[in-house]
């Protein structure tokens, strides 16, 4: 069975590491803060210029003042700091951020991302994103393996506008966790009750398959 | 030398049509809500906007552009905001859409007297074309023109009577950076101090960049995407 | 993720010969004291540091001049250091001389992952020698590099267990810079407390850039150029 | 007679004007802060990073902390405020200082300035100069009309390793004060007693002398 948004979020949670600095994108990866397992420490960052975002606010404290690159009330915890974006995107740049999770719509065999413009639709932006996959060391894209049409998110080449290239390392989607390597998408492991085959089907980029592909273990 | 202005009114009273703005906040945090509902009162056309994003229908540079007072949008995301995209569709309006950070840090170029930086963001987008690419140890970089900008609009928490700033939390955002970048700057304040009364050691925005400061009144500071969680009995 | 080390020594324990190493600081104000003491006692050599100033003869960057740790010294002035001279005259040391601006802004460079910037300091000087000039807005501007450093160590005043980090007055000068800048970055401090006890708005290094810190005693503080006035009776 | 340090100094300080914020180098340009005129508020910038330099301190309350780019003790005034190198050199730069006085070893008609290496002499450093001439709107600088062997300092063509090309706007030495023009040093004051021809037999650059020449008053 295909997995579930929140697991999707679960299995990335596994890929932080203690001492990390993250920013988490809109949309599935905000969920990985829920699972950040027992003993790691992160640090998450959002891009409006906070080192040390906090869940949301209780009901009735929120504050105007603070929120998340999303635009939604947060708090923070212990130990975080404020700065402006220039500063903010400065950090990204230079490499300070360990991972960054972000969602997409197409993303190639050679690592390209495409999340941001569909041609003939209303254009709202890239936001940080451009920014965020130019510079981020380690890139996780979060996503639903094939569109609501069915067709394969995961190409020989983006056919979208790009938000950046070679860059993403990891994809984990709702079928399968795999890295994007020199020679195309390496199929890592697949979700309980999803086939190599049915991982194949939905694929249009070079897959990869080598030895025995586990499920992921939840 | 005095920076004090009795209010928005006051403060933007120059500024005329065709001028190139630059308005700080990020989304509805932190913007510069006394000057915005000014210029829309004074009715000043043709304007240019540098501003992260476009505020909504109702609230924000939304609110100038429904009366048709922006050329043109120099953001990085403008969703939100139906009035505004019903003028993109139509031709009415112009939109320049950048990356966020090449945003802040031509904002943060020109507070900096440097005239051009050089950034991987866009580099083998749409946002690359016409652009100067240039390599550096391995990896490709866009040559980025620092803004420039007749005013610009910012909000601070604090100020004082010299033009020291200081931002709280995330509203602190562009406004920084922009407050450096206007060939004239505006800040408006939740609270002025006397000079003296902030503390040295804490202040973002040094008076140097800022021309005028007055405080504003009845902040509604509206919230976008209000999140909450439920409190355990 | 545990950045608090005991002393200097753990915190430089591998720094080793052949270094490059920044050192925040201007003149003997704001300088890691007692790191630099842990680098005198270990005694590594060959060391290339960035400092904008190259301490006095029994202070500072000085201890490590006397000890002829030095290979090479990226500063902005050097003045105040006999020995220092008797070192560059006898061709021991060698010494890069570069504009305080541009030391300050290829520090931020790094720190902001901008590869390289423009700065005019030095069109038309012998600094310019082999370097390439670029004309921006009617005025020429000087390609600089951003800083590579191994190290980089700085001084502030207040710190958490999170490597956030508050300078005092002028003690500032390039700790923020620096403390960005280094692909390890160690921050000695006056007072360390636990993460949380900082005013968030009010911190100018956040810990993302700090690796190591911890907190010294004794501080000495030596006033290089004691000047006063007189009361008035 | 010609003036004192103090009477250059004196001098200088009639240029500021209210609101200005300025930059005063070592040595005559300090002393600049003593004699700003009554009604007009300066602020002091010091490149070190800080807005709004006060006095030295009394006896007794020095703070190691707190000093200015001439690394001397100094105080505060109300209204100051701290920030690191870069931003001080960045609101040099982007021009927000509105004057700087510095000294000088020589200047040419041209505006050209040397103050910071003499060959065969052990070199220093340039410090904050170059950044300073290369970016200041308005550079004013201080110096004695001739040098110790009695030679003038106001040259066709600077001898000495420049610190900036065509920056100088204006200079003021124990002699005349004078404009940096197109067309040369222009004459526009001359110290108490001091004649035309004597300023004429001490400048070796350009001289242009037009209508009378009125003395400084004090």
């Amino acid at each position: 069975m295909a997995l579930t948004k929140e697991q999707i979020a679960q299995r990335i949670a596994r890929e932080l590491k203690d001492g990390f600095y993250v920013n988490l994108g809109i949309g599935i990866p905000t969920l990985v803060a829920n699972y950040i397992p027992e003993g790691i420490n992160v640090v998450l960052q959002s891009e409006n210029g906070l080192l040390g975002m906090g869940p949301f606010p209780f009901e009735g404290e929120e504050d105007p003042d603070l929120i998340n690159a999303g635009k939604q009330t947060i708090t923070t915890v212990p130990g975080s700091a404020f700065f402006d974006s220039a500063m903010s995107f400065g950090m990204i740049r230079a490499g300070k951020v360990d991972l960054t999770v972000l969602g997409a719509m197409e993303v190639s065999e050679e690592g390209d991302i495409a999340n941001w413009k569909i041609p003939g639709k209303m254009v709202k932006g890239m936001g940080g994103a451009m920014d965020l996959v130019a510079s981020a060391k380690n890139i996780i894209v979060a996503m639903m393996h094939s569109n609501p049409k069915g067709e394969s998110k995961l190409l020989p080449r983006c056919t979208l506008p790009l938000t950046g290239v070679k860059c993403v390392k990891k994809i984990i989607t709702d079928m399968a966790v795999l890295d994007v390597t020199d020679k195309g998408f390496k199929l890592l492991e697949r979700a309980p009750g999803v086939s190599v085959d049915d991982i194949k089907a939905r694929t249009s980029g070079k897959l990869i398959i080598e030895g025995d592909i586990p499920e992921i273990q939840f | 030398m005095n920076k004090v202005v009795a209010d928005a009114n006051e403060a933007i009273h120059d500024i005329q049509d065709g001028a190139i703005l630059m308005l700080g906040g990020f989304g509805l945090c932190g913007i510069p809500e006394k000057c915005i509902a000014a210029l829309v009162a004074k009715g000043v056309m043709q304007l240019t906007c540098i501003s992260n994003n476009a505020g909504i229908d109702d609230f924000g540079v939304g609110l100038m552009l429904r009366q048709k007072q922006v050329k043109k949008m120099i953001s990085s995301y403008v969703g939100e905001n139906a009035e505004f995209e019903r003028q993109l569709l139509s031709g009415e309006l112009e939109v320049e859409l950048i990356p966020q950070g090449t945003l802040a840090t031509r904002c943060m170029a020109a507070g900096y007297g440097m005239p051009a930086v050089y950034t991987p963001a866009g580099v083998g987008t749409e946002v690359a074309e016409g652009k100067e690419v240039r390599h550096f140890n391995g990896k490709d970089y866009l040559l980025e023109y620092a803004f420039q900008a007749d005013f610009a609009i910012v909000k601070a928490w604090k100020g004082d009577t010299d033009g020291n700033l200081i931002y709280k939390e995330t509203a602190r955002n562009f406004n920084p950076l922009m407050a450096m970048a206007g060939k004239t700057t505006i800040a408006e304040v939740e609270e002025l101090v006397p000079a003296g009364k902030l503390d040295p050691d804490a202040i973002h925005t040094p008076g140097i960049y800022v021309h005028r400061i007055f405080q504003g009144t009845g902040y509604e500071k509206r919230i976008e995407q209000k999140t909450v969680r439920k409190k355990h009995p």
